[in-house]
């Protein structure tokens, strides 16, 4: 399961250390897709690549030095990680990914419409409140999801053309000849 | 070997220097300029020398649920702030590294760093340095629009998206001043955020409900914790050496250039020290209008520039 | 000249109705089918046109149509001798004599160059498939096959009449006798204009109800939904196919005489209404044998629409014949097993086919997926093509059309194939003890085999064969 | 001049088919029409030649007397004599008989004749014979009058046949009478078994199959 996933991360790896590689057929694609004259200018002259290669090798010799040296640190007993004191944290205090966004969706409110339950909580003893919030996927929830299901819900209100009875059927058969009759003959 | 190399080496040793050796004096620089305003003597101006030789020797404490993603934190920021600072070009020459589209290459780098110092934060599992993380990219997601509308002013007045060539302006500045004020004061904001100073955050509160960029690194500690200020401090200086480059003139000579580029630097940080001493921290909420307001101003600039 | 494929099939089909011993009669049958497919390329070498006066000669397009329709027979007739053990309880007497009979009768119809002819081979068809249908004697099959027998009667009675115009429309043009198609197509000129059109119109309405085009083709979801798997697979690759070959002649014919344009209107317009009424019956269908019958309609509106674009996507509507053939086979034989092994073809009693029956569900899956255009399959190939020549000929709507449609009905059908075939089934639902076994698999495997093979290389001989039956469906004899 | 009498009869008998409510007149009356299709080639002056003469023949015999047995064979087995209140009114289905003839003869007037020929009322009375067909057809709710209705429906094109009497072969009028002859035949097998399965030849139980 890991290895496609393994692969795909090599290959994003690969391609950005060493993007002169993809320069060349990225340029093809895209002056086929421009047709004959050439209206971007080629990725090379762009943008110098090769330095990027060359820029990573220090970035990942000088960082792997670090890391030893700091891997090498003497180290102290494992100490829980320090919770300002509190005796008791447990798992739901952990800082999940809703609340990591929390910041850009409430900026975005106006935009994403998070669907939240469960608000502030009033008085001084207040009794115990659950909150969740959830960001609907603005497009398969707000408009695919509903979509299909409403033209599936249309699509089955025609489905009393095929009802059963023979006679209806005879009745197409009939009514197209005549309609293609009398187009025919206007 | 020509005259002219022996030269061009010399410069690129002085930058390597400047880069590995000159980062720990700034933050000292900002620190003694806010006592002296305080009128304390405050601590001396190499303290941060002293605490990087105390912390490499003393002992980490590493919480129990934390994993190799905890080194990558502070290991990433310093190895970036190493490569970025190959970027830039500081005193009299262009940067030794610089090629045409660093620029991207830059902004994206301190992404990077960025985001590995977030997950190095998560790893840790508390909710404060989750809440913190949160916060930063939050913020750094208002802030880097800036930085790239800056870049591309700079870009459209000098014509190459190079770092060099676009800092290291020689031309004449007239016809460029007026945008360029706006972009630098864009680039201030964004050196605020970034570099976690006072309007946006306060790098020496203890209280971990208001910190962004210091509850990340709460449980640093030992050498760790030393590369996260050295690490800290180096980008107080690329980022600053980006927001002092235009400025500088850099046609009086290489000596003559070099010492404006530090003298240039002392006055950034004597001018955030005396920034920081009289302004308070923005609430929360006003953080994101501050950087919006720095994302208009270079915006402007950028649009005066296409006009 | 080639009698001996027609009368090979219905000697065989007495044969097999005379015999007691069920062993002998499925060898009979499975015998009968490869002789007849090795006759058929025999006699395709030497495809040409036949000679002027013969009244059965083998010509491009009968021998496309003829091949597709011999392969669909050997692949259900390797097929039959499972599905018969599977089923002890009904005698495979009536079964065997008609699928023989059948293949007999489609080989008349394909070499037929009489349109009398044509059409008492089609009316014939008819009979001999009626007990087929009626093949799991119970209320609802019963109820299948009265209204197959009907409506295919009044269709064909509808289609006789149109022969009829057609031919006063000759006499009136004093075409001499006899009227073979190649005569009609030769002096075409001096055909009576509202007649041949009235003519043409009667048979498209009666041939298309053979067919199975909307609206004539109300009775196709009865009938393929309650017959057995193997002669849904035949009705759907082999009846449909005589049909359009038979409305394929009548419009040679139109076009030679320079109607193309009003034939044209109406066949984009039978194909586009067939494919959205079986678009709009696909969409939560809880039937998948019935989904598969929406299918089949669905499939015939794209034949109709391709002849209809002409020029190169009536080419691909032929090569189209045979994918769907093939294709529709797979579905129609995995459906067979799947409705054997859960004894329900309704949804909510029959998920998780793929873990049941593994192979079935599978073949069930990647039919589902060749059938709805996907590309290393032959339908892809034909679809792909009738879409390019439509969008580029001018018919830019029809195009845009026949894409959408292709989506919706991709989307329709995907919602209860995915739910056959995934999903777990749970202890409660029915369990036979049918087991997909060599048998029952091994011939739909080389099915999807073939269209795989289709959708990538066609042999020359092929190609040229189809090249010169689109060529005559255009109108040059 | 005779055949143009039995032809106004044929269209008679249509009013008459589609006004009867009794199952036994209904199938005499479909019997008498093709009795009388039967006979018209011979009165088309046309030569008595072997062949039409064994084309009348053949069409009496099985139109006249084998399938009315077959049908009133079926009947038999199933003691109902009275289609009950069918899908359409008797009263309204004889309206659309009379609209039907009078669109048969408008579209019958488009389509040109053969000059001379004694075939002027053949295309409208095929035409209305054909109309009626589908009306019993679809209006009727036993099985065996919708059978009918396929017979007289059948009689309609056979009557169209016949303005083809000389041009076509006589192995494709023998095919076609075959065919008629062999489906009706299979209706009746069919019906036979309707009638034991579902105890009643009401469509009604018949529309068990739907979406």
């Amino acid at each position: 399961m890991l290895a496609a996933m393994g692969i795909l991360s090599l290959a994003c790896a690969g391609i950005g250390l060493v993007p002169v590689l993809m320069a060349k057929p990225l340029d093809r694609v895209v002056s086929t897709l421009s047709g004959t004259e050439q209206v971007l200018p080629s990725l090379d002259n762009l943008v110098n690549l090769s330095w990027l290669t060359v820029l990573a090798i220090p970035l990942l010799v000088v960082g792997f030095i670090l890391w030893k040296w700091a891997a090498a640190t003497p180290r102290g007993k494992e100490q829980p990680t320090w919770g300002c004191g509190y005796l008791a944290p447990n798992a739901r205090m952990q800082y999940t990914a809703s609340s990591f966004a929390d910041g850009l969706v409430q900026g975005m409110g106006w935009v994403l419409w998070p669907k939240i339950q469960g608000g502030r909580v009033r008085g001084f003893f207040p009794f115990p409140r659950r909150f969740q919030s959830h960001v609907p996927d603005p497009v398969l929830d707000r408009v695919a999801d509903p979509g299909l299901n409403g033209a599936a819900f249309l699509l089955s209100g025609l489905r009393f053309l095929q009802a059963g009875h023979m006679s209806i059927y005879l009745m197409y058969i009939l009514l197209t000849l005549l309609v293609l009759l009398i187009w025919m003959v206007v | 070997m020509p005259e002219s190399h022996l030269v061009h080496i010399s410069h690129v040793l002085l930058h390597l220097l400047t880069a590995l050796l000159l980062p720990p004096l700034i933050p000292g620089l900002i620190n003694k300029v806010k006592a002296l305003m305080a009128g304390r003597s405050g601590p001396p101006v190499l303290q941060l020398y002293y605490d990087l030789a105390k912390l490499s020797r003393k002992q980490a404490v590493f919480s129990r649920t934390t994993t190799w993603v905890f080194l990558m934190g502070p290991v990433g920021t310093v190895a970036v702030g190493l490569v970025a600072a190959m970027l830039v070009p500081f005193g009299h020459l262009h940067a030794p590294c610089g090629f045409q589209g660093d620029v991207i290459l830059f902004a994206y780098l301190f992404g990077l760093a960025r985001f590995l110092t977030v997950l190095s934060a998560l790893d840790t599992g508390s909710s404060f340095e989750g809440m913190g993380a949160a916060r930063e990219v939050t913020f750094a997601a208002l802030a880097e629009p800036a930085l790239f509308l800056g870049f591309a002013a700079l870009a459209k007045s000098t014509g190459s998206l190079s770092l060099s060539t676009m800092l290291a302006h020689t031309g004449p500045l007239f016809r460029f001043s007026g945008p360029l004020v706006l972009v630098l004061a864009g680039w201030a904001i964004v050196y605020m955020a970034e570099n976690s100073r006072i309007p946006v955050d306060d790098p020496n509160t203890h209280l971990e409900l208001t910190m962004i960029h210091e509850v990340m690194v709460l449980d640093h500690s030992g050498r760790p914790f030393a590369l996260v200020l050295y690490g800290a401090s180096l980008k107080l200086l690329v980022l600053g050496a980006l927001l002092v480059g235009p400025i500088l003139p850099r046609n009086a000579g290489p000596l003559l250039d070099w010492l404006a580029f530090y003298l240039a630097l002392g006055v950034l940080a004597a001018g955030v020290g005396f920034a920081e001493s009289i302004m308070a921290r923005f609430r929360m909420t006003k953080v994101p209008q501050f950087l919006v307001a720095g994302v208009l101003a270079t915006a402007f600039a950028f649009l005066l520039m296409l006009v | 000249m080639t009698w001996y494929l027609i009368v090979l099939p219905l000697l065989a089909a007495g044969v097999a109705f005379a015999i007691p011993s069920p062993i002998w009669r499925v060898r009979i049958l499975t015998a009968t089918a490869i002789l007849h497919l090795i006759g058929l390329l025999v006699a395709l070498r030497g495809w040409g046109t036949p000679p002027a006066g013969a009244w059965l000669g083998l010509d491009a397009l009968g021998g496309w149509v003829l091949l597709v329709i011999s392969v669909l027979f050997l692949v259900c007739a390797l097929y039959a001798p499972a599905y018969l053990a599977l089923r002890p309880d009904r005698d495979g007497r009536i079964f065997t004599g008609s699928l023989l009979s059948f293949l007999g009768l489609a080989s008349l119809l394909a070499q037929s160059q009489h349109p009398g002819i044509t059409w008492v081979a089609i009316e014939t068809t008819t009979l001999a498939t009626a007990p087929l249908i009626y093949f799991n004697h119970n209320r609802h099959s019963l109820e299948a096959t009265w209204k197959y027998l009907l409506i295919g009667s009044v269709g064909i009675a509808l289609a006789l009449l149109g022969t009829l115009f057609i031919a006063y429309a000759a006499n009136m043009g004093g075409v001499e006798e006899p009227l073979l198609y190649g005569r009609l197509m030769h002096d075409s000129a001096l055909l009576s204009r509202p007649w041949l059109r009235a003519g043409f119109v009667l048979t498209l309405v009666g041939y298309g109800t053979k067919m199975g085009l909307a609206p004539m083709h109300t009775w196709k979801p009865d009938a393929y939904g309650e017959t057995p798997g193997i002669v849904g697979a035949l009705l759907a690759g082999g009846v449909t196919s005589c049909a359009f070959l038979a409305l394929l002649r009548i419009y040679a014919v139109v076009a030679a005489a320079g109607e193309a344009p009003f034939a044209r209107e109406l066949l984009v317009g039978f194909g586009l209404l067939s494919m959205t009424w079986a678009m709009v019956f696909m969409v939560r269908q809880l039937d998948f044998k019935r989904l598969l019958a929406y299918s089949s309609v669905e499939h015939m509106g794209i034949l109709v629409l391709g002849i209809g674009i002409g020029g190169n996507a009536a080419k691909f509507a032929l090569f189209h014949l045979a994918a769907n053939a093939l294709v529709k086979s797979v579905l129609f034989l995995s459906a067979g097993n799947i409705h054997r092994s859960y004894a329900s073809k309704q949804l909510p009693f029959v998920t998780g086919a793929i873990r049941r029956t593994p192979i079935s569900g599978w073949l069930f899956l990647l039919g589902f997926l060749a059938i709805t255009g996907t590309p290393p399959f032959a339908p892809f190939i034909s679809e792909f093509n009738i879409a390019y020549t439509a969008l580029t000929t001018g018919h830019v709507w029809v195009g845009t059309a026949f894409l959408v449609l292709l989506g919706a009905i991709f989307l329709g059908m995907s919602d209860t194939v995915i739910k056959v075939v995934f999903g777990t089934p749970s202890a409660q639902r029915v369990r036979t003890p049918y087991k997909d076994t060599f048998a029952t698999t091994a011939p739909m495997i080389a099915a999807l085999a073939l269209a795989l093979v289709m959708g990538l290389w066609l042999p020359r001989p092929l190609q040229d064969m189809l090249q010169s039956a689109a060529l005559m469906v255009g109108g040059q004899p | 001049m005779l055949h143009d009498i039995l032809i106004t009869l044929t269209v008679l008998t249509n009013f008459t088919l589609v006004a009867t409510s009794r199952i036994h007149k209904s199938i005499q009356v479909a019997a008498f029409q093709g009795v009388l299709l039967g006979l018209l080639p011979l009165t088309l002056g046309l030569g008595f030649h072997i062949h039409i003469l064994l084309m009348a023949a053949a069409a009496v015999i099985v139109k006249g007397w084998f399938i009315p047995f077959l049908l009133r064979r079926a009947l038999a087995k199933v003691h109902i004599h009275r289609e009950v209140h069918p899908y359409i009114g008797y009263t309204v289905s004889l309206m659309l008989c009379a609209l039907g003839t009078g669109m048969s003869i408008v579209l019958a007037h488009n389509l040109p004749l053969k000059p001379g020929g004694p075939f002027a009322l053949f295309v409208p009375a095929a035409l209305a014979t054909l109309f009626t067909g589908f009306l019993l057809l679809v209006s009727r709710r036993k099985a065996i009058t919708q059978v009918v209705g396929y017979l007289v429906l059948e009689n309609g094109i056979y009557l169209f046949g016949l303005m083809l009497i000389e041009a076509m072969p006589i192995l494709v009028e023998t095919g076609v009478l075959l065919d008629l002859f062999v489906g009706i035949f299979v209706m009746g097998i069919v019906i036979n078994h309707i009638t034991v399965a579902f105890d009643s030849m009401d469509t009604r139980q018949l529309a068990e199959l739907k979406d």
